[in-house]
């Protein structure tokens, strides 16, 4: 069998490597790499990234502390990930459309969601999802990967309707890329070669399991081949390098050359410095000495050191900024706990036109309030 | 042009199978407003392995009329997302059994859209799929678990059993805001011609019909099944003097509570025949329903007559699964000697 | 060794929540049997997001607590193969909710492995899932769609209520040798203690356990909803000189006709308390087979309470929606004073 | 945005393109290439794939013609496929499992099934599945890419008990390695480095559709990069390649070197020559004269050929095999028309003890039939 053991060896797929080193703009202090190139962005927009990276992490905090107090429920914190959240939402136009997890909490805000109603949805009332018309943005997914196929189809339809400039990005987590609806949905984009761009956010975990056993491929990029689409992996903690990244991938969905493709999978690497979620104890299962070559990396303190060297930021701007993101969060808590629902949205919205059985359904359960009062309904296990 | 043809073309009504219905529905449709499109497996040039689609590929386009990968997930996933752009997807699973890997993208998701964003967006889609056996198909092929979709509430779930019905309720379907899982009785899908108005045909959603009035005994049925009950209540009434109403529930979610109810308290007796099996079936709920509303007016127990509880077996014995005129005539009888 | 914990040791029960029920069934099976092994999301290192698995992977390590990459088909699919290798999979679905991109595997293959091969192969595996809603949990995490799987034939369904239970049924789940679908109810996982036999504790599958003797009315429920039933119906004692018989389902496929029967036979009246929607429920199962096995029993319509026809609501609304103690007694006193 | 655009360049993973050119042994004529070695078989081995590739395309006509003479039902053919199955049935040791699908007839005989048993089943007749005690071979699989999973557990679960003398094969198709459980399945594999081949039998086609519209990869042989294992593309037109390749994966797969992981992904292309199945008319969409290319490369005729050249086989011994071939269909034939079955085997085997309302249904089915007669039953539709 001497023979087909070098045949093998000849002519197995098995060899090719991707080139796995992540495009960077900064290095891990900040500073503008020799090789590269700042995005074309103006004052106005770096201040703008920068702010509201402050604001994510600020919120991030704030909601962390909401939910201890019993204020909010269950919170999917973002730092150390909100530079590359804010990097891929600045790098939509308008028009584009987001599909966000979970997590995506800052991307969401960057394009154009209200912070109050973040909250509001946060403490359990459907009334949270009410962005302000024009805002293309849907409610954030937690069925791991469900959404690819639906932004696929999202921007196929956009290539059926003959909207040239509406591109979509969508969010998904490293966990994500094992789910058969990350496969179905990246063939579809390829096969159909939809204006897409699917980011992977990687920050490492996907609550207690670490990426290495996710997947025995090396990057995640690659999985991108498999598609014959375009597969890039960015320093997701580099808010320049993604904004770039990002950008050109949006750019190339809706305008490509001849011999491009439109979709683009994009691989942020990046880690999740805290919990999986406030319901989560990662001390558990992960060395948190780990984070700490991360942190090093820091989004937050890379853009600012970058942005004080090229003296687009100094003290005074930094302090006000600080002020108004400060403000503007406690005033979306004031604004998500004035917020009241009622036990008629229940049957509400389940469809256009609701059955006259759930229709009854809220009239029966009106009547008990009524005869025995809410509080009658205040626990289950009584 | 024949004269016969020219006839034809001049009538209201042209004479259909029921599959031809369906596809005179999405031609209508498709025809009337190019949001509607069409995708799935073998749906383009293939026309559908039932030729559901037959022709449309060629009048509409390989835009519209879209030839998939083999993915279903895929397919009601990104069904869901094109009728957020504005699309008016009508996806086809080639046999309902091939519709469980969507099942998560049709409960946790189409069901939802609407909820999930407080109204703000909508799903308004079919998801087509031929149903039920008896056709001699290979394992997997002759699935009828329409109470699937009829327990995820969010859903519309229709089975039409009539050719003008197929066309009908399609185009409402179709037209619905709402997302409707539409299933399609192959057994039938061409036993039978009859006349279906032609251009546009609407039959409202959520409405049973009555296709036989009687007194004695209520039989509850829909799709392929009618034919049975039909053919039963045919015999009983020469045979046993016994005068069976047949009512074809046509759409399952949301049930046509009145329609069910009245019949039954006409006659006080009632039968429900589904192919499906009979544990958790619509059956059950079809049951359950009446004597929630109409116990007083009840005189024995309403029968269900139904499928196994058991896999479909291949098809050498699928006769013997399905219930049967005879089946069907000898549940009634039990009924009605109650 | 404290005296406490020796006394303990000695003990033949210890006093466990019904999460260290479904822990204790898993431990003690590993212990007994090395072709058992659990496999899932978090399972490992996590000990599973409700601790359900802790120190598992510490004890029986990596081969046989093993945490898979983030797929349900694949968990459920490659379990499938496990089992067919002759180990004992149970593999844990996070959350009931994301058990249905499995819903495939689970229906057309764990389900049918052994009447597809005509009995040459068969599928010993369990499923399990935290289930049901009151935790505040996000949305999709409070599903309790146990129809969906009682329609399939194939398939067993559980739902424990008590922590003894936890363990025995989970016990007599992996020694089944047939497919287990296992809906922890997640409300009640650390509610309250009980004794818990230590050691080897199979509690049968298929039989119903009456959890309150009564002669007005028997109330029909299981999973955490036995709860609220239990409540209600010490008050409606207390209160209403009403006397509840309250029965716990427990294995919901196949169903305890003759106990569900038997306590309808003495009562005459029944309600059935479940969380899922209303809609083709498992309640509509039960409340059918009981108008045919006993209509001349029958005094008064059966009750449903039950989740509304809607998703599960985010959690500020939930205990809208989950049948509370106030509307299982207020549903118990209509079929009472029918 | 110049800069970027150069850094996704030099970065982005689009670059790499694996070999595409399939593996082979024997031209297109049967002549050996003189790149390649035959693989080490005997020649009472190389006898045997002949006369069971033989064989295989005498079944195909017979079942087709049984079909629609009404004695079988819908029947998928295999001809032009059958040289890379019966290859793959040789390359198997005796306890290696094989997962097949709704084509894989050939495949299943040559590891152990009986012919009169496959037409049982064909037949409508459960009773078919009794395959030999030791007989390593699950039902046929018609829900595509369902048994992808399965292949992996079955082999993990070899691993798991320590046998390190049994591998696992698993056939599928080219459309289904669109599908969400051969993405997830094949994760698994390469996670958990499980002994099991999986052969895509890429023969152009699914249904209606073409492998090119099927994904937008190159080849299907790619993909396994995405799960870090092995991907082979071999001319499935060949059955001395075929055998090779899969011979070398499964031995790999049983003892991997230390750099090896073991599971391999094996693109075997190949053609249908015929339809679908019995049901379907492949005129209505595609071209016959497509299919001329691919009969040029018959399976059958290259190995007779080779075998002729090297003095393997003489035209007696190939007319003994051609009257064996013959009566071992015939014989199988009347085996599968003498079964019987009967209704009871509804009930059966659903759990191993019968549920009381399962035989309850039984019964009521019986005192039916007891009063009015098997004829009774016939036809739904009266
Ligand atoms: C279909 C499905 N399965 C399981 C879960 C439970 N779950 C929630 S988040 C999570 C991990 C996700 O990891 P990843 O995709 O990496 O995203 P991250 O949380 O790291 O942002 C899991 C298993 C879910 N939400 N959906
Ligand atoms: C899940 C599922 N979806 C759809 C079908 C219907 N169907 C049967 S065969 C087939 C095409 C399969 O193509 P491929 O995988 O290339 O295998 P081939 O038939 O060419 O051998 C389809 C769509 C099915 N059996 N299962
Ligand atoms: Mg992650
Ligand atoms: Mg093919």
């Amino acid at each position: 069998m001497s023979t087909h053991d070098d045949t093998d060896h000849r002519h197995s797929t098995g060899a090719t490597q991707p080139d796995t080193e992540p495009i960077r703009v900064l290095d891990d202090d900040g500073h503008l790499l020799s090789s590269a190139e700042p995005p074309a962005l103006s004052e106005a927009e770096l201040l703008g990234m920068y702010a509201d990276i402050k604001l994510a992490r600020h919120f991030d905090q704030r909601a962390i502390s909401l939910q201890r107090q019993g204020r909010i429920a269950t919170y999917a914190p973002m730092t150390g990930q909100e530079g590359s959240q804010v990097a891929t939402g600045h790098a939509l136009d308008d028009e584009d459309w987001l599909f966000p997890t979970y997590r995506d909490h800052a991307a969401k805000y960057v394009h154009g969601a209200e912070l109050g109603s973040l909250l509001t949805t946060l403490r359990g009332y459907r009334e949270g999802y009410s962005d302000p018309a024009g805002v293309n943005l849907l409610p954030e997914y937690i069925p791991i990967a469900t959404q690819v196929p639906h932004a696929m189809g999202m921007a196929w339809g956009q290539l059926l309707q003959g909207n040239d400039d509406t591109a979509v990005l969508c969010h998904l987590g490293d966990g994500a890329t094992s789910e058969g609806d990350f496969h179905e949905g990246l063939n579809f984009a390829g096969v159909f070669d939809v204006p897409a761009v699917f980011v992977c956010n990687n920050n490492q975990w996907a609550i207690s399991m670490p990426r290495e056993r996710q997947t025995a491929s090396e990057t995640i990029a690659e999985k991108a081949h498999a598609y014959g689409i375009e597969g890039v992996r960015v320093d997701g903690m580099d808010p320049l390098a993604v904004y770039a990244v990002t950008r050109a991938a949006i750019k190339k969905a809706k305008a490509p050359t001849d011999d491009e493709r439109r979709p683009t999978l994009i691989e942020s690497v990046q880690y999740r410095y805290g919990a999986h979620t406030t319901a989560d104890d990662p001390s558990v299962y992960r060395d948190e000495a780990e984070s700490e070559a991360w942190r090093d990396r820091d989004p937050l303190d890379r853009l600012e050191t970058y942005l004080h060297r090229t003296d687009v930021l100094d003290d005074e701007r930094e302090a006000t900024i600080e002020a108004q993101v400060e403000d503007e969060v406690a005033a979306a808590i004031e604004t998500a706990e004035a917020a009241e629902t009622s036990p008629e949205r229940i049957v509400e919205h389940v469809y256009e036109e609701t059955p006259d059985r759930l229709a009854e359904q809220l009239d029966e359960l009106n009547a008990l309030r009524e005869k025995y009062g809410d509080d009658a309904f205040a626990e289950v296990l009584g | 042009m024949s004269s016969a043809t020219a006839t034809e073309a001049e009538s209201a009504t042209e004479r259909l199978t029921l599959v031809e219905g369906v596809r005179e529905g999405l031609h209508t449709e498709m025809a009337r407003d190019d949001r509607v499109m069409v995708l799935g497996e073998d749906v383009g040039k293939n026309g559908g392995v039932f030729r559901a689609t037959e022709g449309l590929f060629e009048e509409f386009g390989e835009e519209r009329v879209v030839d998939t990968p083999l993915a279903e997930s895929g397919i009601v996933g990104s069904s869901i997302g094109l009728a957020l752009s504005g699309m008016k997807p009508v996806a086809e699973m080639q046999f309902m059994g091939f519709a469980y890997p969507a099942f998560d993208q049709l409960v946790s998701h189409a069901a939802r859209l609407r909820s999930r964003s407080h109204g703000q967006y909508t799903c308004p889609m079919v998801v087509r799929a031929p149903y039920g056996g008896g056709i001699r198909a290979p394992e997997h092929h002759s699935e009828s678990k329409e109470a699937f979709f009829v327990h995820e509430p969010g859903l519309k779930v229709v089975v039409p059993s009539t050719p003008a019905d197929a066309k009908g309720l399609l185009t409402a379907a179709i037209r619905d805001p709402d997302p409707v899982v539409f299933l399609e009785p192959k057994l039938i899908y061409r036993a039978f011609r009859e006349a279906v108005p032609r251009g546009s045909h609407a039959v409202p959603l959520g409405e049973a019909a009555v296709r036989r009035e009687g007194s004695d005994v209520s039989v509850f049925t829909w799709g392929a099944m009618t034919r049975p009950a039909l053919i039963a209540a045919g015999n009983l009434a020469e045979e046993h003097g016994v005068d069976c109403e047949v009512v074809d529930v046509r759409t399952l979610s949301p049930l046509d509570v009145g329609t069910v109810v009245a019949s039954f308290e006409k006659t006080g007796r009632a039968a429900v025949v589904h192919e499906a099996p009979k544990t958790a079936g619509v059956g059950a709920e079809i049951a359950t329903t009446i004597q929630e509303e109409a116990l007083c007016y009840q005189e024995a127990p309403i029968k269900r007559i139904a499928g196994f509880d058991a896999p479909v077996p291949l098809h050498a014995l699928e006769d013997y699964y399905l219930p049967q005129a005879v089946r069907v005539q000898d549940g009634i009888l039990e009924t009605v000697g109650f």
